[in-house]
Order: structure tokens, then C-alpha cells, then sequence
């Protein structure tokens, strides 16, 4: 992309102008990040940027807000919850698409684009669709209103994206080396946990994020197939904008954005690792 | 009927420790709970009127108890939670906090169930029976109300376009000439079509009349068709508070409770426009079916929480009017602010010059049919 | 299979049969018994990869697959009317009148007495209220109104005909009887769902508890219908004062009198209804058969039309704004593309719920953006810009939540497209336009296709955000699925509509599967 | 060299097809007798290596029988049969240095720590790599990191080790260093090796025996010299070397003898390898360094045919001309690099001879 030294008046007007748009669009994606930041500070118990706040006033700043997140029941009970249903939901969608990336990953698979289809297809399908046929699924067999019943949901949710990425690890994964393991006698459970995992692991943890971070931040599904004991953060953030309108989400928005950066963060150095990895198998 | 009276016989076998214990003085030591669930899952509105309701009667209930309670802030859609749990046959919930026709509903279709409240609530403390204290807010058998309150509007005090007028007719929320500006209104028929009929030149005392003749919903509908345009419809309470505080709208309704918060407790620059507030009960009613564990504890948990000085007691949070006759020369003062609750009360006689009465059983019977026109004519 | 024998000839090593060149008896020349065995060689491979899949399968089916089912039963399921009216689904069959006569009303009286204590009679009014305003509340005070009727006349008139007539303990054993039964089958009827529910709610012994009007209602009927029933009193019925059941419920609601509702009785009484589906694309049953609801209910087809455009709106906007990101983070170098991806992912990783408040905050007339219009004296204080509650709202919010969906594929697809081919197209002497629109722009044609099936898919099913962000003109089909569900509780029409609008997805999912391969979708860096 | 004649590995009437229609390998019969070199040679998709993969128990056998030691192990899964096995890309494990990928095998064996090290150490010793011990496999060469290789399928003493194509990612300096060295492992060791390769030198280097596979079967199975010298068939005799052919009928048939008139007419003594009758269209094969140009040195009966040279070309250790003869422009000659040889000039017109048992007569395939 560097411009070159017989580049045209024109082109060079397009050079910049080009780049300026991409910056106004990258800005458009993360605008909304950098509002809800400093807004969290707010003093005020509206969703405004006060005029001391935008003095710079430190008058027109608080933690109060951080405070209320940190403390109230009302905020502390879901983040719990959400705690006690991501972890078990992702835990769920792991261990079974795992197993089945694995068998999918095999060469004679019956059926493998049906199966593959519908393994794929709680990412597909609207979540209101999902929600409402939960909804009454659940009810008719007594899950809903239930923590396993949210649990089953979201670990359904989060188990395409466990598929995706487990199946993408193991396309690229050279056969020959569980081959060699076989070789070199070691059974299929062996050769599984010690050459297969440790290689596609960054796939799994991968999954596993995506797969956690549907949990965290679903909402809908929740809503329908929850009862109080089961309010997640993402509900009570739903409750906050829609009934309370309490800035209080605006600290749990950015404790959240924090949670994504590290997560992030977190698949960053994943894909790095897995890319030296790769690099090393010879081919 | 009989039915119905064995039926009342019946609840009342599954409350043991009904009866004696609760005829005493409500200022007494709470009585022991025998046979009592340890928990309660209570389905409440959220925000600032199930902040008075924890202040005022479910945070003593636990001191003295030591029981754990959950909220569930779902009390917009009551009907369909219980509805899905009577299906599923499972209850999450033990107590549900509904407005008076939703309480109807849920009695018709039993899926409340019948309460003696003579038996199960105590007497006022001036001695009044249950039945006189509460009045004719019983409005049904299984109904325990709390509160009533009004449905009204806040404006602006600070909107340039106005001229320093200030609206203090119902009809000038129609007048968009006089008052330029959006407007707050609740996503539902209820009070909407009232106040439309009402500023279409409808006498107060006609309005269901009219309403239930043929063409009466769509005449409440073209009324409300002049300022459709300039409405931002809400679906909770607090969106009109909000919506005021962001300037996003000027004139707004909601709860009178929420603008008292706006008002007395943000010190927003927004009034109340008392004319032809709304009333309209708001109470408790528990989901039938429960086992008798977590039904005595309901029952003993009910008779505590609506005694005359509980009662009187949230009024210290909230400007809502308690149920009971007898807890009324109780309210004074805000619990945290100090100040003079009365002038934000609805039933203080400056705010009742003109005012409705929400018709519970005409909505009750018409709901289905009003909503669905109006959320047709919504999504227009 | 003669050329079998070219190893033949060989001296050394070859097993010693190999040279008798017969061929392997397993397999026929025509080939199926090698898929047999083929078959078999490879079922302990193809059992273990399923064995491995089995457990998400089942997973996946029940929690996921099973619901979505549910949901298409529940979209055609009808049994309300018949189960809660079972006499008059009965009765009616046999009574063609517009409005019917008197065994009809009498059969709807003894449901109706029975469903209002069970207190399932306003729920069948509420369901038959979607296809006819004012049925509900007629169901309502038809519940209310059957303990008034004058049928206590009956109980009264038989006990001054003979008191025993009247006497509970006497009543079960009559009714215990078959004989009886037979002869007085109306009254065995009303007698056994009387003793159904007084035992069953009231928990009380039907032998030692009054008799319902209802029961002696349907003694009248059996007896002036010239039964004779062995053991019981004799009772001459014909001076007996009698009650009109058609009269009092038309006292009651003149609706009953009117053919309507029996229309819809008629209509709604088979136990699968397409009822829900004909709601759901603005139709209705009429007399004359399928015919548009009127003007002011037609709602669904404008709601199914505007998701429909606001999606390919959203479409269309993310692939204008991610195809230059896209194409500026593929042009890159490596470790700045890096850099900037995570502008693309920071979003897609954040909470959705925190994007749509941040939007909210941004998007009101006093928010930061109108502020800034507002500062750069782009707009008048008095002319700020409507950027909420309506379709703008919608429109920006959600371009910029599904925007990372268009990006990501495209920058994959971009990625993969050599830099050879537009310097071959410089070399050839093509200007930079030129080349990119003829040699580049194509290539990256089925990044576009990927990305906007995955952006419109996603759109066409939003739901949060044009709940918060959307008022009432931003709203999307699933906002309405989801009032539905949780506010009118019409969970059968939520149903239908939940059951065109996943066909639609399914029929995108296909198109993708085909374009793309679901197994090639990418997630992320 | 001579192996021992009971069979250590066996093929019996396997056949292997993947999709049910056509057959990848069929009606495969081998004995492999212990401690011989056996090759697999072939073009790709012969089913060398699908034969090489039933024999490690990575695809299962459709029909037919693979035993090992007289036993079938057609249902004993690849991590029972104790065979080591050397892959064409190595398949070490990434995660894993070099000690820890020789160590594996001897772990699942459950094997003590200091045995596993010793174990590891002499093998490593062996194939000269055991400074490498901690390095991890993207840390070294191609060559070494098929020496680890190598040692990894060594190290717990199989009797059997397979190799697929295991030079064939490496340079052609290195792949020839390399075919003396395995090949000289294998003989210390006495081991039985199994080796599949698509390059001809390297099968005639290394091997005792040789299966040429092509279309599903074995084509020709015999030692390196006998290959060369006496393909059995047109394709053995193409495949293996540089050969000229020319097309014709047979005329005359004798027990060792027969006459082939070319289709340019010219007629010519050749060796019936398989023709077996008069009239039968054969296609006559005869490699380029059994041609002699130089009458004086034509040997006794040679024949003789007049030939065109069309182009000369210098290749160092050789000369390689190639000539017009009867109707073939293909015709190519070997002859040494000589002080006394003669260089031919193209345009130039010779008599070219050979010895009929030089010429074999093959089927016209």
C-alpha cells in the first residue's frame, strides 16, 4: 500500500482519502466502546455527559457507579449467576464438540453434512426462534425456570462455535502423527490426550472462549428459559436499560469490555502459539 | 356458588397456622412460622418501587426471619411467567406483584390462588377489619393489594419553545401547537385510550361506556392518531423519567412514584401534571398450586408485609398511596430526603381534582381484544 | 479378471496360490459383494466416528432440535376448542343452523359450567379472540354468567317431586349403575364431570356433597326426552317449569345469537388449525373461506417486509462500509493488520448489550452525536437529527454489530487473493481502477457473498437491539414473535410466525451451505 | 542376502477398494521373508502405499488376509502390531523435543526411566544425533529430522519397520547419503524393512527384492538385477531404466527365439518374453547401453538395423544420441565417455546391432 514515487496528484488525493474513510469506519466500530468508558464515571444517575464532565470537572466524576456494581445485590446476584452458568455451559459444549469435531474429522463419516448442519445450526437460527421453542419445550418437561435448563440452552448455543473452530484445528492437523503415535504403540486414548490435544488444544481454548463468551452474553434465550434464581449479568443489564436505566450498567459495560479485552488479549496469544506450532511441522 | 365456597374452605385447609396466631396485634413479636419454606421467590417491578417494598417490609422479614428472598423483576409479563410455570409445572415463584387487572386475569384463569384475607392479613391497628381497611381495593379472591397508585404526567419546566407556559390540562399532552415536543407513552391501551376519549370531549364517567360501543376504541385511536407522530412509546416505568432527564421528550406519563423520584430525588427540572391522573391498584397475588411448605410462608410473609405500619412505611420511599385506610394519617416523610410526602401523594385532594378510576374488571374482560386492536394500530 | 495372472509367472516370493490366478472368491465381477464387504471393512470406522458424534447429536437434538419441533407443532395445534368444549364440538356437528338451537347451548352450558371451574373458559376466549375481537370478554362473562342461570328451577322441582332425588348418597350409587347410565346417558355425563371436579378441586366427597344445577339440567333433558331409568323415582317431567339455555346466554351477550362466533366455533374445532399460519400473513377464515383480515389488522406482511428491507438496508451498508476495511487490513503488512484487526474484533468480542447502550447514548437528540453536529454547526440546537426509536436507530446500531461478520469473511477471501494479479493487470497496462474493478474486485465477489448471507441471516432474526433502539418503526418480525410470547401470550401465532421466518433463515442457510460450505465459516483472527 | 524362505510377512488375496466401485489393490499375494529389504515401487496411485498402510493397520484390508509371523492381523489395530514405521514427513510431534518424540514409544511400552534414556541415547548415538536430544523438530534440518525419524521407529526394536517414501522431501545429495545409511541401519540391525518409494534408483539401490506395483498389482516382483535385466512386461521394462520399444507382429516363434516384423517392416530376432503365439502384436523393448553402434565391436549374431542420428548429446559420464530407426525417432543409444569413443554428428547415417537376447519381445500393452 505504500505509495509510489510516480504516483499521481489523483492518486495521492485517493491514497489519503482512502485511508481517512477506513479510519472514520474503524472509528465507527469503536466509538461506542470509548462512549460508555468514560460515561461509567459519571456522577449523575443519567446516561448524559454532565457539563462538569465534559469541564473535566473531577467534581463530575465517581466510582459510585462501580461501587454500586461492586456491592448491590442486584448486580453482584447475576454476575454470580453468570459465573456459575457460562463456566458449566462452556464446560458442556467443550467436552461433547470436542469428541464430535473428532469423529467428524474422520474419513468415513455417514451423513457428515446433515450432521454437520445441524451441529451448526443453533448459531444459524434466530435467537428468538431458539428462545421461544426452548421456551416451550422446556416447560413441557420441566427445565424451565431451571439452572440446568439455561445451562442445556447456552451449552447448545456455544457448541457451533466449538465445532467451528475444533474442525478448523484438526483440517490442519497432519493425520500422519496419530499415525506415527499408533505406530509407535500407543492406544487411541493415549494417542488422543498426548499428540492430538496438546496440537489442536488452541482450538479447544478458542472454542471454549467463543463458547463462554455466548453464555456471558446472552440474553434472550435467558430471558425466556430463566426464572429470578437464574438472572444472568446480560439480563440485568437488559432489565437496567429497559426498567431501571441505572448508569450502574455502564460499569458493568466497561468491567465487561475489560473481561473482552483480556479474552482477546487471551485468543491473541492463542493464534500466535498455534501459528508457531504449524510453522514447525515440517511440510 | 358452592364451588366456590368449598374451594375457599379448601385454601384455607392448606394454611395451618392461619387463624389464631394472626388475629393478634399487628405490633406484636412475629409469630413463629411453623412448617415454613426457608427461601421466597418474589416477582416484583423492579427499580424504585421494589427498592420501597425491600426497605420498607421485605428487609425487616428477613432480619426477623432470617429466610433468603429472590426477585424477579419480570412483573410486566406475570401472566405469561405463570401461565409457562403452571404448564411446566414447575413454580419458581411464591409471590407475585401484579397491577389490579393482571390480578383478575390471574384469578379468572386460576392461575392465582384464593385468598381469605380475613383470615390470612391482619386488622388494621386502629382496629378496622380487614375487609373495611382494605375496602374496595379487595377487588377480587385473591387479591392482596398494597398500594394504589396513579398514572400521570411529568413535563419539563425548562422547554423554551413553550413561552413559559406550562400545561395544567390533560388535553394540552394533545396540543402539540401550544406544547411542541415528544411525548412519553406507555406501549398499552390502558389510560391512553381514556385520556384520548376523555380530550375528545367524552365526559370522564362515559369513558368505558363509550369505549365499549362499537367504534368507541378506534374513536380513542384517531384521537391518539393526532400526536402518534410525537410519541416515543415506553414499556417501563423509568423510561419516561429517563426520557424527561435526556430531553429526549417533554411531557411524559408514568407511575407518579417515578417522577417523585425525578423530582424530589435527582432534582430534575420536571412537574407533575395531576389532571385526570389514573388510578390503579397494586398487589400481591400467589400462584396456585404451591406445596404447604412455601405456602405458609407466603401466607405468614403476607400477613407481616401488609399490616397497617409496613404499609404505611413504604409510602416513606415511594409516593404511593398504601391500601389500607388505616395506614394513611401514618405517612409523613420521606425515609432519606425529609420531605413532605403528602403534596406527591395522588390522593392528596390537590391532586384529585379530576381523576379516573382504572375500570379493572371492563379491562380485564377487554383486554385481549383492546390490546390487540392497539398494538395493531401501534405497529402501523 | 484373467490378467490376474501377469504375477503368476514370477518365480520368487509370491504365495503359492498366487499363480493359480483364481480370483478372490469375494468378489463377483459385478462389484456388489465388494460394497459388501467394503461395507463391512469400514462399519467398526464409520461405528466409531458416529459413536464419537452420538453424544452432541443427542445433545443437539434434544435440547435444540426437539424444541424447534415443538415449536412447529405448537404453530398448527388446536386442541383448545375441543378439549375445553367437548359437548359442543359434539352437539354442533349435528346442527347446521347459523345460529343453533337449543342442544347446542345446552351442551355449552354444562362445558362451560365445567371449564369455569377448572377456569380454562378464559383462555379458550382469549385464544378464539385472536380470530374475533369480543370473544374473549363473551367467554368471560359467559363463565360468570352460567352459576346465574335459571337452571336451579330443576334441583327445586325435583326435590318437591321426591326428595331422594336430591339425596348425594343416593345419586352415586345410581350412578354406579350401569343400567341407569345407559337409560339417562346426558345425566351420567354432567353427573360424573360434576363428581370429576368437586373431588378433584374441591377435594370433597361427591356421595355426601349437594348436586350442581348442571347435573340436574341434564336429568331434565334426559327425562323430557322420555328416558326411563330403572331404580330412579318416577317423575312425570312435563309439568316441570323449564329454562331456555339459548335464551339466557343470549341475555347474557347478544353475540351468542349472532352466527359469528358459531363460525368460529365451527372453524376452530378440528384439533390442527391452519388458523395460526393464515394470522401470520394478514389472512383469516372466513364463511366463504380464506379471505385478507381487515384493513386495520394486516400487520404481519408489513412487519415480515419491513425486516426483510431494513436486513438487506443493514446488508448493504456493512459491505459498504467493511469492503474498504476489509480490502485496507488484506493490503496491509502483517503485524499493522494485526494492529487494526482488533479495532474489528474489540467490538465483536464486547457484550451486545453494551454496544446497544452505548448507542443509545449516542444516538439521542441530546446524545454525544447530535452534540457534535450540533457544535460543528452542522444542525440547528432546534433541528437536532432523530437518531433513535425509529428505523435510523435500528439501522446504525446494528450495522455496527454485525459489521465484524462482513469484515472478517472478506478479509479472509481477500487475503487469499495474490497480489500477482493486479500488478499482472498493471503490467498489461491497466490504471489502478481498471485493475482493481476487472481483476481484484471480482475475486473478492464471493468474500461479499459470504459475509452478506452471514450479516443478512443474523439481521433478519435481531431482536435486542431493535427492541431498545428501534421504537415502534424499527422493529423487527422477532419483536414481535417475542410480544407474542411474553405479553399477548398468543404463543400459537408467535409460532407460526417463528415458523416462517426460520424457513426463510433455513432456506440463507442452504444458500450458504452451497456457496460457502458451513464447515468453511471463520471465526475470528 | 538370501532371505530366509518362511514367510514374516504375508499378503493373501488382499484386496482394498475405498468406495466400493473400483480397486485400489487387487488380489495382492506377498510373502516378505524375515530380515529382507522389500521395496514397493510404482507410480503414484499404484496402491503401494495403501498396501504399505494395511500392513501398519492405518486402513483396514476390504478382502483377503495380512499376516504377521503366521498370524492374521487384519483385526488388530496399528498400536498392537508392533511395527515401526517412518513417515513420509516424519510425523514427529511438534510439542515434543527430539528425546521426548524417541522417548514416546518406550513410555507407552511402560518403560523404566533409565532404560528409556539409554534406549534413547543409543539410538540417537546411531544415527548420529544425539546432540540434538532437547532440540524441538521445527529446529532442525530436513535430513536430521529424518534421521530422528528414523531413530523413532528404530528405538523400540520392532522387527518390522515400514518406510513411505521417507526421502522424498529431501534434497538429492542428501536422499542418496541417506539410502546408504538406512540402508546399512537395516542390515546391522537384521530388521525386516518394508520400504515404498516411486524413485526406480532408489529401489534398485536399496532393496534385496523389488514389487514394481502399477493399476492395483504387483507387476513384477524380483531382485534389483533381474528387474533391470529381465522386465517380464512393456510396463516393468518402461518403468525401470531407460528403454527404446518399437511396435510390431510376431512372425516366427521358436522356445527361445522368435522374429518380430516392425510396423516400418523391418524384421528383427528378438527374445519371446510374453508372446506366445504367431501373429500376436508385441512391442519390443531394448535398453539404450545394449546398442552398439561401432561394428567392430558388433558381437557375434548381433543384428543389425540402419539408423539415422537425429541429435548428440553430451552428458559427462556418457554420450546420448539419439537416432532414427525404423520409423522410431526416439531411438536412444548410451554410450560411454571414452578417449577412443566416437562422437556422432547428427545427419549422419550408421548401422546399429544388439544381441537378440538383449531384445525382448513384451506384450504390446
Amino acid at each position: 500500500m505504500a505509495l509510489p514515487s510516480y504516483a499521481s496528484t489523483g492518486q495521492r488525493v485517493w491514497h489519503y482519502a482512502f485511508r481517512v474513510i477506513c479510519g472514520l469506519i474503524l472509528f465507527y466500530l469503536i466509538a461506542p466502546l470509548l462512549v460508555v468508558v468514560p460515561l461509567s464515571f459519571n456522577a449523575q444517575d443519567f446516561f448524559t455527559f454532565t457539563p462538569e464532565m465534559l469541564r473535566l470537572d473531577p467534581a463530575g466524576y465517581s466510582l459510585e457507579h462501580y461501587r454500586d456494581f461492586f456491592t448491590n445485590v442486584d448486580w453482584q446476584g447475576p454476575l454470580w449467576n453468570s459465573l456459575a452458568i457460562a463456566p458449566v455451559a462452556t464446560l458442556l459444549a467443550v467436552a461433547l464438540g470436542t469428541l464430535a469435531a473428532v469423529g467428524l474429522s474422520q474419513s468415513h463419516v455417514p451423513f457428515k453434512r446433515a450432521i454437520m448442519a445441524i451441529l451448526i445450526s443453533p448459531m444459524i437460527v434466530p435467537l428468538i426462534i431458539s428462545a421461544a421453542g426452548m421456551y416451550f419445550f422446556y416447560s413441557r418437561i420441566g427445565l424451565q425456570g431451571t439452572y440446568w435448563g439455561v445451562v442445556l440452552a447456552h451449552a447448545a448455543l456455544g457448541i457451533p462455535f466449538v465445532i467451528i473452530t475444533v474442525t478448523a484445528t484438526l483440517v490442519g492437523f497432519d493425520k500422519s502423527l496419530t499415525r506415527a503415535a499408533a505406530s509407535l504403540g500407543a492406544g487411541p486414548m493415549r494417542t488422543f490426550w498426548t499428540v492430538q490435544m496438546p496440537l489442536i488444544l488452541p482450538g479447544v481454548i478458542s472454542g471454549a472462549l467463543f463458547a463462554f463468551i455466548t453464555s456471558f452474553d446472552e440474553v434472550v434465550v435467558v430471558m425466556f428459559l430463566g426464572a429470578a434464581g437464574q438472572k444472568t449479568l446480560p439480563w440485568q443489564m437488559f432489565i437496567g436499560l429497559r426498567e431501571q436505566i441505572s448508569p450502574t450498567i455502564l460499569a458493568a459495560a466497561t468491567v465487561l469490555i475489560a473481561v473482552s479485552i483480556l479474552l482477546l488479549a487471551a485468543l491473541e496469544l492463542l493464534r500466535r502459539r498455534n501459528e508457531r506450532l504449524r510453522g514447525l511441522t515440517p511440510n | 356458588m358452592t364451588i366456590t365456597k368449598l374451594m375457599g374452605s379448601a385454601a384455607l385447609a392448606l394454611l395451618p397456622m392461619a387463624g389464631a396466631a394472626f388475629a393478634q396485634d399487628a405490633s406484636a413479636e412475629l409469630p413463629p412460622c411453623e412448617g415454613c419454606a426457608e427461601s421466597m421467590v418474589i416477582m416484583s417491578w423492579g427499580g424504585a418501587y421494589q427498592n420501597s417494598q425491600l426497605k420498607a417490609y421485605v428487609e425487616p422479614y428477613i432480619a426477623q426471619t432470617g429466610i433468603a428472598v429472590t426477585w424477579d423483576e419480570s412483573s410486566n409479563e406475570a401472566i405469561a411467567k405463570l401461565r409457562a410455570a403452571q404448564e411446566a409445572g414447575n413454580m419458581p415463584f411464591d409471590l407475585v406483584d401484579v397491577e389490579g387487572p393482571d390480578a383478575q386475569r390471574a384469578c379468572d384463569e386460576g392461575l392465582a390462588a384464593e385468598i381469605d384475607v380475613a383470615e390470612v392479613l391482619a386488622p388494621g391497628a386502629d382496629g378496622a377489619t380487614v375487609e373495611d381497611d382494605f375496602g374496595d381495593s379487595l377487588i377480587n379472591d385473591c387479591y392482596v393489594p398494597q398500594i394504589y397508585f396513579s398514572t400521570t404526567f411529568g413535563y419539563r419546566t425548562d422547554v423554551a419553545e413553550w413561552n413559559g407556559a406550562t400545561p395544567d390540562d390533560l388535553c394540552d399532552v394533545f396540543d402539540t401547537t401550544a406544547f411542541p415536543g415528544k411525548r412519553s407513552l406507555q406501549a398499552s391501551p390502558k389510560k391512553n385510550l381514556e385520556w384520548a376519549l376523555i380530550c375528545d370531549g367524552v365526559p370522564a364517567a362515559d369513558v368505558y361506556k363509550v369505549l365499549e360501543e362499537e367504534g368507541g376504541v378506534e374513536r380513542a385511536l384517531a384521537k391518539l392518531d393526532t400526536i402518534k407522530g410525537d410519541v416515543i412509546w415506553w414499556t417501563a416505568g423509568a423510561e419516561t423519567p429517563q426520557l424527561l432527564a435526556d430531553k429526549e421528550v417533554v411531557i411524559g406519563s408514568t407511575y407518579n412514584g417515578r417522577l417523585f423520584s425525578v423530582i424530589a430525588e435527582q432534582g430534575q427540572p420536571v412537574e407533575m401534571l395531576w389532571d385526570y391522573q389514573n388510578f390503579d391498584f397494586d398487589g400481591w397475588i400467589v400462584p396456585a398450586g404451591l406445596d404447604e411448605a412455601r405456602m405458609n410462608r407466603v401466607m405468614h410473609f403476607l400477613h407481616f408485609a401488609t399490616d397497617t405500619q409496613r404499609l404505611a412505611d413504604q409510602a416513606k420511599y415511594i409516593a404511593y398511596g398504601p391500601a389500607r385506610a388505616s395506614s394513611q394519617p401514618l405517612v409523613s416523610t420521606h425515609a432519606e430526603l425529609g420531605i413532605e410526602m403528602a403534596p406527591f401523594m395522588p390522593t392528596n385532594p390537590d391532586n384529585m381534582k379530576n381523576f379516573l378510576v382504572n375500570n379493572i374488571e371492563w379491562w380485564a374482560d377487554h383486554q385481549d381484544e383492546v390490546e390487540a386492536t392497539f398494538q395493531n394500530w401501534l405497529a402501523q | 479378471m484373467a490378467d490376474a495372472t501377469v504375477t503368476g509367472g514370477m518365480p520368487a516370493g509370491l504365495g503359492a496360490r498366487g499363480a493359480a490366478a483364481t480370483p478372490g472368491p469375494m468378489v463377483a465381477a459385478d462389484g456388489t459383494p465388494l460394497k459388501a464387504s467394503l461395507a463391512r471393512s469400514l462399519r467398526r470406522q464409520k461405528m466409531r466416528a458416529l459413536l464419537l458424534i452420538a453424544p452432541l447429536l443427542l445433545f443437539i437434538v434434544v435440547s435444540f432440535v426437539l424444541p424447534i419441533g415443538d415449536m412447529l407443532l405448537r404453530s398448527v395445534q388446536n386442541g383448545i376448542v375441543p378439549d375445553t368444549l367437548p359437548r359442543t364440538v359434539v352437539a354442533l356437528r349435528d346442527d347446521p343452523a347459523e345460529v343453533p338451537g337449543e342442544a347446542v347451548f345446552e351442551a355449552l352450558y354444562a362445558d362451560l359450567v365445567v371449564a369455569e371451574e377448572y377456569k380454562v373458559h378464559t383462555q379458550l376466549g382469549s385464544r378464539l379472540n385472536y380470530e374475533m375481537g369480543g370473544a374473549s370478554s363473551m367467554f368471560r362473562g359467559a363463565g360468570r354468567a352460567v352459576g346465574r342461570f335459571g337452571t336451579d328451577i330443576y334441583a327445586e322441582q325435583f326435590e318437591d317431586a321426591d326428595p331422594a332425588l336430591v339425596d348425594p348418597a343416593r345419586w352415586a350409587v345410581w350412578m354406579a349403575d350401569p343400567a341407569v347410565r345407559e337409560a339417562l346417558p346426558r345425566t351420567a355425563d354432567a353427573y360424573d364431570a360434576w363428581a370429576g371436579f368437586t373431588a378433584e378441586l374441591g377435594g370433597d366427597d361427591p356421595a355426601a356433597e349437594e348436586l350442581g344445577d348442571v347435573v340436574y339440567a341434564a336429568l331434565y333433558r334426559d327425562l323430557a326426552s322420555g328416558a326411563q331409568a330403572p331404580g330412579l323415582p318416577a317423575v312425570d317431567v312435563a309439568g316441570f317449569e323449564s329454562v331456555s339455555l339459548r335464551d339466557e346466554f343470549i341475555a347474557d351477550d347478544a353475540g351468542w345469537g349472532e352466527p359469528a362466533i358459531w363460525d368460529l366455533l365451527r372453524t376452530f374445532s378440528p384439533r390442527v388449525t391452519a388458523g395460526y399460519y393464515l394470522n401470520a400473513v394478514d389472512l383469516q377464515m372466513g364463511p366463504d373461506g380464506v379471505e385478507m383480515r381487515p384493513e386495520g389488522d394486516r400487520i404481519y406482511l408489513q412487519l415480515f417486509v419491513r425486516t426483510m428491507i431494513l436486513s438487506v438496508t443493514i446488508t448493504a451498508t456493512c459491505i459498504l462500509l467493511g469492503y474498504p476495511v476489509a480490502f485496507l487490513l488484506a493490503s496491509l503488512p502483517m503485524r499493522s493488520a494485526n494492529l487494526l484487526m482488533i479495532l474489528v474484533l474489540l467490538p465483536f468480542w464486547t457484550s451486545l448489550l453494551v454496544r446497544t447502550s452505548a448507542w443509545k447514548v449516542l444516538l439521542q437528540q441530546q446524545g454525544v452525536i447530535n452534540d457534535l453536529l450540533v457544535w460543528a454547526g452542522l444542525i440547528g440546537n432546534d433541528g437536532r437529527l432523530a437518531l433513535i426509536n425509529n428505523q435510523t436507530g435500528t439501522i446504525i446500531a446494528m450495522t455496527h454489530i454485525l459489521l465484524p461478520f462482513m469484515i472478517l469473511p472478506l478479509y479472509s477471501v481477500m487475503k487469499g487473493i495474490p497480489p500477482t494479479y493486479v500488478r499482472a493487470a498493471k503490467s498489461l497496462g491497466a490504471n489502478d481502477w481498471t485493475a482493481f474493478w476487472r481483476v481484484y474486485f471480482p475475486q473478492s465477489i464471493p468474500g461479499i457473498g459470504a459475509g452478506s448471507i452471514l450479516v443478512f441471516i443474523l439481521a433478519i432474526g435481531y431482536y435486542i437491539t431493535p427492541e431498545l433502539v428501534g421504537g415502534t418503526k424499527g422493529v423487527f418480525i422477532s419483536n414481535r414473535i417475542a410480544y407474542h410470547i411474553s405479553d399477548s401470550l398468543n404463543w400459537g401465532l408467535a409460532a407460526a410466525l417463528g415458523t416462517i421466518l426460520l424457513a426463510v433463515v433455513l432456506l440463507l442457510y442452504w444458500a450458504y451451505d452451497r456457496m460457502v460450505g458451513i464447515d468453511n465459516v471463520k471465526l475470528g483472527g | 542376502m538370501q532371505p530366509s524362505t518362511d514367510a514374516f510377512v504375508q499378503f493373501d488375496r488382499v484386496q482394498k477398494s475405498y468406495d466400493g466401485q473400483t480397486l485400489v489393490v487387487k488380489d495382492l499375494n506377498l510373502s516378505i521373508p524375515k530380515g529382507e529389504f522389500l521395496t514397493m515401487l510404482g507410480p503414484s496411485g499404484s496402491g503401494k502405499t495403501t498396501c504399505l498402510m494395511m500392513l501398519a493397520g492405518f486402513e483396514t484390508a476390504t478382502n483377503g488376509e495380512i499376516r504377521l509371523q503366521g498370524r492374521n492381523i487384519n483385526d488388530v489395530p496399528p498400536h498392537k502390531r508392533g511395527i515401526g514405521m517412518v513417515f513420509q514427513n516424519y510425523a514427529l510431534f511438534p510439542h515434543m523435543s527430539v528425546a521426548e518424540n524417541l522417548s514416546f514409544p518406550l513410555e507407552v511400552r511402560k518403560m523404566g526411566q533409565a532404560e528409556r534414556e539409554a534406549k534413547v541415547k543409543r539410538a540417537l548415538d546411531m544415527v548420529q544425533m544425539g546432540a540434538f536430544a532437547n532440540r524441538r523438530p521445527a529446529q532442525l534440518s530436513g535430513g536430521q529430522q529424518q534421521r530422528i525419524a528414523l531413530a523413532r521407529a528404530l528405538v523400540f526394536e520392532p522387527e518390522l519397520v515400514l518406510m513411505d517414501e521417507p526421502l522424498g522431501a529431501l534434497d538429492k545429495q542428501l536422499r542418496e547419503h541417506m539410502q546408504f545409511e538406512i540402508k546399512h541401519i537395516a542390515d546391522n540391525l537384521g530388521i525386516t524393512v518394508v520400504y515404498v518409494t516411486h524413485d526406480q534408483t532408489e529401489a534398485l539401490t536399496m532393496s534385496d527384492r523389488v514389487a514394481v506395483f502399477n493399476d492395483g498389482r504387483i507387476q513384477q516382483l524380483a531382485p534389483p538385477d533381474e528387474l533391470y535385466e529381465a522386465p517380464v512386461n512393456s510396463f516393468v521394462a518402461q518403468f525401470i531404466g531407460e528403454n527404446n520399444t518399437m511396435t510390431g507382429v510376431v512372425t516366427a516363434m521358436e522356445r527361445d527365439r522368435c522374429v518380430v516384423r516392425l510396423d516400418s517392416g523391418d524384421e528383427i530376432d528378438a527374445m519371446p518374453v510374453n508372446v506366445s503365439r504367431v501373429g500376436e502384436r508385441t512391442k519390443v523393448s531394448i535398453r539404450p547401453e545394449r546398442v552398439e553402434f561401432n561394428r567392430a565391436r558388433f558381437q557375434p549374431g548381433a543384428h543389425t538395423l540402419r539408423a539415422r542420428v537425429e541429435e548428440f548429446i553430451y552428458m559427462g559420464d556418457i554420450f546420448r544420441t539419439r537416432l532414427s530407426v525404423a520409423g522410431n525417432d526416439d531411438f536412444v543409444i548410451k554410450t560411454r565417455n571414452a578417449p577412443d569413443q566416437t562422437r556422432l554428428q547428427p545427419g549422419q547415417e550408421i548401422e546399429i546391432g544388439w544381441l537378440p537376447q538383449d531384445c525382448r519381445a513384451l506384450d504390446a500393452a
